[in-house]
């Protein structure tokens, strides 16, 4: 067998489920292939080995968004040591729910949170691939068990992996569902964003009864005006809409136009009235 | 030879079938209808078309085609398909579509993966005595009754259930059934009940079977398809839930570790981006109205000519689940609609 | 990144050491330690956490209520589900929903396969290694497969079922406010409860190995804090104990708890009364309920001679062990109990109000409360997790051991820092609003 | 029932570098119970292991079991199988597909144009013209290039200006500074002018890029050829190569299987296609 990856994972801002999928909620199969194809030299939640200046990486996974200039630094010196890099979670790829803070003004969110926000120098949110190139991408919150272990076994073979880039809609199909988005009841149900997210969930969401909320991202190609559109004749209000295209993956530009199509030239929400009466 | 007789309910049958087969039924979950292997849960045999068509049964939307090991140039397993099986309530429109894929797999190139599996298949078809709203199928002669290619046909006659049997293979399970050949009395409530059946479809395909070949072909380039290619989301749903929708693709699943891997199909869809998408990312229909064109096209007229047999049987399924739904002539209609589709084009230009 | 960088830099005639550890391996989340100890003395001390700030209660502001579940369950990869049922708890009081016996049951069964599941990685994954000195469990795998082999069952079996209630294992979906949309099958959950009685002596064995590992005896005066349970162990309801007599309903939690600043750490602190520090966890629990756990789980306790109320904050991983028997009962039993089938979704009607929930994460005590509009906006939001809880008592016991053992050497004197850190079980990614930068 | 979907295992015989990124692999064929019978246009589902599956038009006459294949590294599976060697192993399934109209041809005159690596799927007809030269009337071959580096199969050339009654004409877009050539330059519908083959009794066989083929079938059509006497190979994706994936289909017609080789005059009622006009894509 070909010698294994020499693979680092690195952590910057989310919840680590990611690292946890892997680690823990994986298969014990999936978990023991892994280890078979990738030689970790450095992952902080698996082990203590220290990272060492200057090391190279056949492969390098960044779990997490950007969120301090610091961090900005830090990745890009992950590209430069690495042959690929992939990102890792919807956090890396799109900003992760975190970003949801992105769409209010830094001071107002730091203000919310800490008492004394002078002291405070954080800055937004933003997906790892605005400051490097990205490789490849594992989307999801969090990734999905199938589509990591194509991705390295695909890397492992020195071929390209068979990413999806279909939407939601198909695998929902072929996992035999009821479409949510048609089943015109329970309002919050029915906002499914599958038609344009793009599928390799292994539809986590729909197969539960839940509207898929758009963590992996848009697919290739979406037709955003159409999925307001549809929103808007199932009744949704302006802000239900946004909300949704703002959850995982706002960030993208195909997201953030559906979450614009309504808010662009009225008052950013949290200062419109309807939350902000009562 | 018995021809047809009478059952009081449906267990007794079930049960024989369960002897010797498999048996996939409609079940009902969360108010709506799927395929599955029938257990415990009650078989549905009101009208109701199953989210998915009974296609996946036969040709699963993953299937492997080969696995192999690496070691030494490579050796090469396929997988058993020997399971016999019953499709228990399997609709008309379904039958038929059945049959295309019969002649899609067939021809010069036999797909074994297909034939081994539905040599394997006893079809026990029922007549559907009432009809969905979204069904068409008597636009083009695909139901709602069914007139051959079954091994076992049921008709719900509300009294009870009339058995007709199609094969020798329907012979062998009916023989054991211990039950009272039908009456004419029957036969004629049946007749009865699909005419009232038929009445009941309101939904018309705007122009004859026959016509529709020319019909297109003059209005390849309507103005009607551009607003309906920009409101589809191209996500597929109407291919994948269709029952007559064959395309598929082939890809590798290798796993370095084992040395092993394995060649598999996975339905595909023509509404997708990448369905005819080559290398340096060059793509034959990058446009949704192309690709929106193709599909309903080939539905609905090239089908026919590939394989002289419909592309579509009317069963509703992509009428219910396009997500997307434009207003056309006044209402809300489905998008991947076929009949709103042809009403569309029926419109001066 | 940073580094551990241990060091002893002699000056004429006085011994000065620094500790610092840069970056806590095996720790969820990102903090670290500092200190100087100059002639045993302790110089300088800091609790340095520098998880980047996520802003989640300034975010939720303006969502909807129904959104806070799944949001907040982000907050955290290794007890999602913890804040996941937290903050259904929080919103239903807040919008005055009130669910049915058989949905709080299959809650408090989901949530103690919550806790389960992360003692078991806790134990496995993060301290194991440092008893045994490996650098991971990775590392262990060649020589260790006993151990691995019973870490990925017992995981497996306990996953299975967070997976089948919980839609998937993590960051679950069929639960939502007002109950759950997808329910799973009596049938599946008997079936994956027979897996589960598989493991139950991976569990024992479990005890066991950390009873016969060696455990520093350190004693330290704590106020233990957890939910106190009634007639049930505490998971997800109950009142709000301490071992100094404390006892509050949910409901008047911030009368008591307050956070204030700290200005020499980079924390924001909570406390009892605004100045107490005090600590929550499995220690907690098992001191404050111990009568409430299964007879197994007790059982299994004596055996390895563990007597409650215990005081070093090192027994907090066989207190997490024990909890795992008594977790693995706690979900047989609850399988017994509930009717999967006839749980829905209780349909409700939006009301403008205010509520706070408490439920025992696997680290201890997590508090969320929101404050809701009319129209189902979150207008305000809080969140104290079990980290946010402890830092303050961790600051304080780290300074108490490094009196303690100032005399030793650095290496020493930070692998035990590490172990009290790691016995804590800090959850830095979670603390949510203890960060600053 | 004959699965034909499964490849059959084939060691490669000799590899040879044609250009940069093209290589011919010539292949053993293992012992069949019936001889592999094709003619020339037709191809080959060729399979590298692991990695996939790829449409490759058969290069060569069938000479003592082995078979040619010329790739251009432009994907996935064409990388690959450009860096395989003597002594590897491939997997192959086919013949598939309608070749070049050979009954059609009989006696006629024939003008071959094509450009790049499209020479390729006319090798094995111009073995045959070669073998067989009393089948055909007068031969033409005008072969474009974008540089004299691109060309392909350039140790033939000497081999087939020797034909009686053939003609060779070359060309390349761009000649750099270096290079010696002393042939023309230009697109290759410039050399049309010098063709010495009769548009009334001819069959042009064109292959290369949808576009150059677009000018190419133009250019004759000016020059008095019929819509029926031209003939394109088509290229599209392809999955299974028998007609029943759906990914090569143009309109109701498949490439696989009822092509590659399509007339003129069938394209131009074909929808989405380049040559013939209708619906450009990309
Ligand atoms: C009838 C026919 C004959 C051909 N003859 C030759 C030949 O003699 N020499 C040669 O070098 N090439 C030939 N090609 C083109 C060759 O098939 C493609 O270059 C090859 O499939 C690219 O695959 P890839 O995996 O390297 O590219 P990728 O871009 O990595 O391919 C991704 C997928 O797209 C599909 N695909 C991409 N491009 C094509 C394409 N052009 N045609 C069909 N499917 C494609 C494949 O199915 C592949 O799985 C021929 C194509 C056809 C249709
Ligand atoms: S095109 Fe629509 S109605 Fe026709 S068979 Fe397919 S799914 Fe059914
Ligand atoms: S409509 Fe599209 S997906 Fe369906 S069979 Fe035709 S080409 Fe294939
Ligand atoms: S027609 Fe409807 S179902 Fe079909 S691809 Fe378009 S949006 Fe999807």
């Amino acid at each position: 067998m070909a010698d294994k990856l020499k693979t680092a994972l690195f952590k910057f801002t989310c919840c680590a489920g990611c690292q946890f999928q892997l680690l823990y909620f994986f298969s014990p199969e999936s978990f023991l292939e892994t280890l078979d194809l990738l030689d970790f030299v450095y992952f902080r939640m698996a082990t203590s080995k220290e990272l060492k200046e200057d090391d190279h990486y056949d492969l390098a996974f960044i779990e997490g968004a950007i969120s301090t200039t610091e961090d900005i630094e830090k990745v890009k010196k992950i590209r430069k040591q690495s042959d690929i890099v992939v990102g890792y979670g919807a956090c890396a790829a799109h900003g992760g729910v975190q970003s949801i803070g992105d769409w209010t003004p830094q001071r107002k969110l730091e203000e919310t949170v800490y008492p004394n926000p002078l002291q405070m120098k954080s800055i937004k949110v933003h997906p790892v691939d605005e400051f490097i190139r990205v490789d490849y991408q594992l989307r999801g919150c969090p990734i999905d068990e199938v589509e990591f272990m194509e991705l390295i076994r695909a890397l492992a073979a020195k071929k390209e992996p068979y990413l999806r880039e279909y939407p939601v809609c198909v695998e929902c199909k072929f996992a035999n569902n009821i479409c949510i988005l048609l089943m015109r009841q329970g309002v919050l149900e029915s906002m499914c964003l599958g038609p344009v997210t793009r599928a390799g969930c292994r539809v986590a969401c729909t197969r539960n009864m839940r509207a898929c909320f758009g963590c992996r991202g848009p697919m290739t190609n979406p037709n955003i005006p159409e999925m307001v559109r549809t929103f808007k004749g199932k009744g949704f209000t302006e802000h239900e809409i946004f909300t949704r295209f703002t959850e995982y993956a706002g960030l993208s530009p195909e997201f953030s136009e559906g979450a614009r199509a309504y808010y662009e030239r009225k008052a950013p929400y949290y200062e419109r009235p309807e939350w902000r009466a009562a | 030879m018995v021809r047809a007789l009478k059952l009081d309910g449906l267990d007794i049958l079930i049960e024989s079938l369960k002897k010797d087969y498999l048996v996939y039924a409609p079940l009902s979950r969360n108010g709506d209808y799927f395929f599955s292997i029938l257990e415990e849960e009650k078989a549905y045999l009101g009208c109701a078309v199953t989210i998915m068509p009974p296609k996946r049964i036969l040709q699963p939307e993953v299937q492997t085609l080969f696995n192999y090991t690496a070691v030494d140039g490579y050796s090469i397993e396929t997988p058993p398909l020997d399971q016999k099986q019953a499709l228990f309530g399997i609709r008309p429109c379904d039958v038929h579509a059945m049959l295309g894929f019969d002649r899609v797999f067939g021809g010069r190139y036999e797909d074994p993966y297909w034939w081994e599996r539905r040599k394997n298949t006893l079809v026990v078809a029922a007549n559907c005595t009432t009809v969905a709203e979204e069904c068409f199928c008597s636009s083009w002669g695909t139901g709602p009754g069914l007139d051959a290619n079954y091994d076992l046909l049921l008709t719900d006659l509300e009294d009870g259930y009339l058995l007709e049997i199609g094969s020798p293979a329907g012979e062998e399970v009916a023989i054991q059934l211990d039950v009272p050949p039908a009456g004419e009395a029957d036969l004629s409530k049946k007749a009865r009940l699909l005419a009232r059946a038929t009445a009941s479809i309101k939904k018309v395909l705007g122009v004859k079977p026959t016509e529709l070949h020319d019909f297109l072909a003059e209005r390849f380039d309507h103005p009607a398809w551009q607003p309906q290619a920009d409101v589809c989301f191209s996500c597929g749903n109407c291919t994948i839930t269709c029952p007559t929708c064959y395309c598929y693709n082939i890809f590798e699943d290798y796993s370095p570790a084992l040395k092993a891997g394995e060649r598999r199909s996975e339905w595909d869809s023509c509404q997708l981006l990448e369905f005819a998408r080559i290398a340096h990312g060059f793509n034959f229909r990058r446009t949704r109205l192309d690709r929106f064109k193709h599909r309903s096209i080939h539905k609905l007229s090239w089908m026919d000519q590939q394989y002289q047999t419909p592309g579509c049987v009317g069963c509703g399924r992509c009428v219910r689940w396009c997500p997307s739904w434009p207003v056309r002539r006044g209402r809300p209609t489905s998008l991947a609609d076929p009949v709103e589709i042809i009403g569309d084009l029926m419109e001066a230009v | 990144m940073r580094e551990r960088r241990p060091t002893t830099s002699g000056r004429s005639g006085e011994q000065r050491k620094r500790i610092d550890v840069g970056y806590f391996a095996r720790t969820e989340g990102e903090g670290g330690i500092h200190a100087v100890i100059s002639d045993h003395k302790l110089e300088s001390f800091a609790l340095d956490i520098w998880e980047p700030p996520r802003f989640f209660e300034g975010f939720l502001v303006g969502r909807f209520y129904y959104e806070a579940p799944e949001l907040t369950s982000r907050v955290c990869g290794i007890c999602p589900v913890s804040h996941h049922e937290t903050a259904t708890k929080a919103v239903e009081k807040a919008i005055g929903l009130k669910v049915d016996e058989n949905t709080t049951k299959m809650r408090r069964l989901i949530a103690w396969t919550q806790i389960v599941a992360s003692h078991i990685i806790h134990l496995y994954m993060l301290a194991l290694p440092d008893y045994v000195g490996y650098d991971g469990l990775i590392e262990m795998l060649p020589d260790f497969p006993d151990e691995v082999q019973r870490f990925l069952r017992m995981k497996t079996a306990v996953n299975a079922i967070t997976d089948a209630i919980g839609g998937r294992a993590l960051h679950t979906m069929s639960s939502i406010v007002g109950g759950f949309t997808r329910p799973t099958s009596k049938k599946r959950l008997k079936k994956l409860a027979e897996e589960l009685k598989k493991v139950k002596d991976d569990a024992a064995e479990t005890v066991r190995l950390f009873g016969r590992l060696p455990t520093p005896q350190f004693e330290i005066e704590s106020t233990y804090v957890s939910l106190l349970g009634d007639g049930d162990y505490p998971v997800n309801a109950g009142m709000l104990g301490s071992s100094d007599g404390l006892r509050i309903s949910e409901n008047d939690y911030r009368q008591h708890f307050r956070e204030w600043q700290v200005p020499t750490a980079n924390t924001k602190y909570t406390g009892l009364d605004g100045k107490n520090p005090v600590r929550v966890g499995a220690i907690s629990r098992v001191n404050l309920n111990y009568d409430l756990l299964s007879p197994d789980a007790k059982s299994i306790a004596q055996e390895i001679g563990y007597s409650v109320p215990t005081r070093n904050p090192i027994h907090n991983n066989l207190a997490q062990a024990i909890e795992i028997v008594g977790g693995i009962d706690g979900c047989l039993e609850l399988i017994d109990e509930v009717d999967p089938e006839s749980i829905g979704v209780a349909r409700h009607e939006v009301k403008a109000g205010e509520g706070g929930g408490i439920t025992e994460a696997p680290r201890g005590s997590l508090y969320h409360w929101y404050r809701v509009n009319g129209e189902g906006i979150i207008e305000a939001a809080d969140i104290v997790t079990p980290t946010a809880h402890n830092a303050f008592n961790l600051e304080k016991d780290l300074r108490e051991l490094l009196v303690e053992i100032a005399e030793r050497e650095v290496d020493e004197i930070t692998l035990e820092c590490e172990k009290l850190v790691r016995a804590y079980d800090p959850c830095f990614s979670c603390s949510v609003h203890i960060v600053k930068t | 029932m004959k699965n034909p979907y499964l490849p059959m295992s084939c060691v490669i015989k000799e590899t040879k570098k044609e250009t940069a990124d093209i290589k011919t692999i010539s292949v053993e064929l293992p012992d069949l119970p019936a001889p592999f019978d094709y003619a020339p246009g037709q191809f080959n589902q060729i399979s590298v292991m692991g990695v996939g599956e790829m449409p490759i038009s058969i290069g060569s006459r069938l000479d003592d079991k082995t078979i040619t294949h010329t790739v251009r590294a432009v994907g996935e599976a064409t990388s690959k199988l450009v860096e395989l060697d003597a002594g590897d192993t491939i997997g192959l399934r086919g013949p598939f597909g309608q070749g070049w109209p050979l009954e059609a041809a009989a006696g006629k005159d024939l003008l071959l144009a094509t450009g790049g690596l499209g020479l390729a799927p006319l090798r094995a007809l111009l073995d045959l013209i070669e073998a067989e030269r009393d089948r055909f009337g007068r031969v033409n071959l005008a072969y474009g290039a974008r540089t004299p580096g691109d060309m392909i199969f350039t140790d033939r050339f000497d081999r087939w200006r020797v034909i009686p009654d053939f003609e060779l004409f070359l060309t390349v877009d761009h000649v750099p500074k270096e290079a010696v050539w002393e042939h023309a330059t230009g697109v290759v519908t410039h050399v049309f002018d010098r063709l010495t083959v009769d548009p009334a009794r001819a069959l042009a066989f064109t292959c290369g890029p949808e576009i150059m083929m677009r000018f190419v079938a133009n250019s004759l059509l000016i020059r008095g050829f019929d819509q029926n006497s031209i003939f394109v190979s088509m290229e599209r994706r392809m999955e299974c190569g028998m007609g029943k994936c759906g990914h090569c289909m143009i309109g109701p017609k498949y490439v696989c299987i009822d092509g590659p080789v399509f007339s003129y005059a069938q394209v131009k009622a074909l929808p989405h296609n380049i040559i013939a006009g209708k619906g450009l894509a990309a």
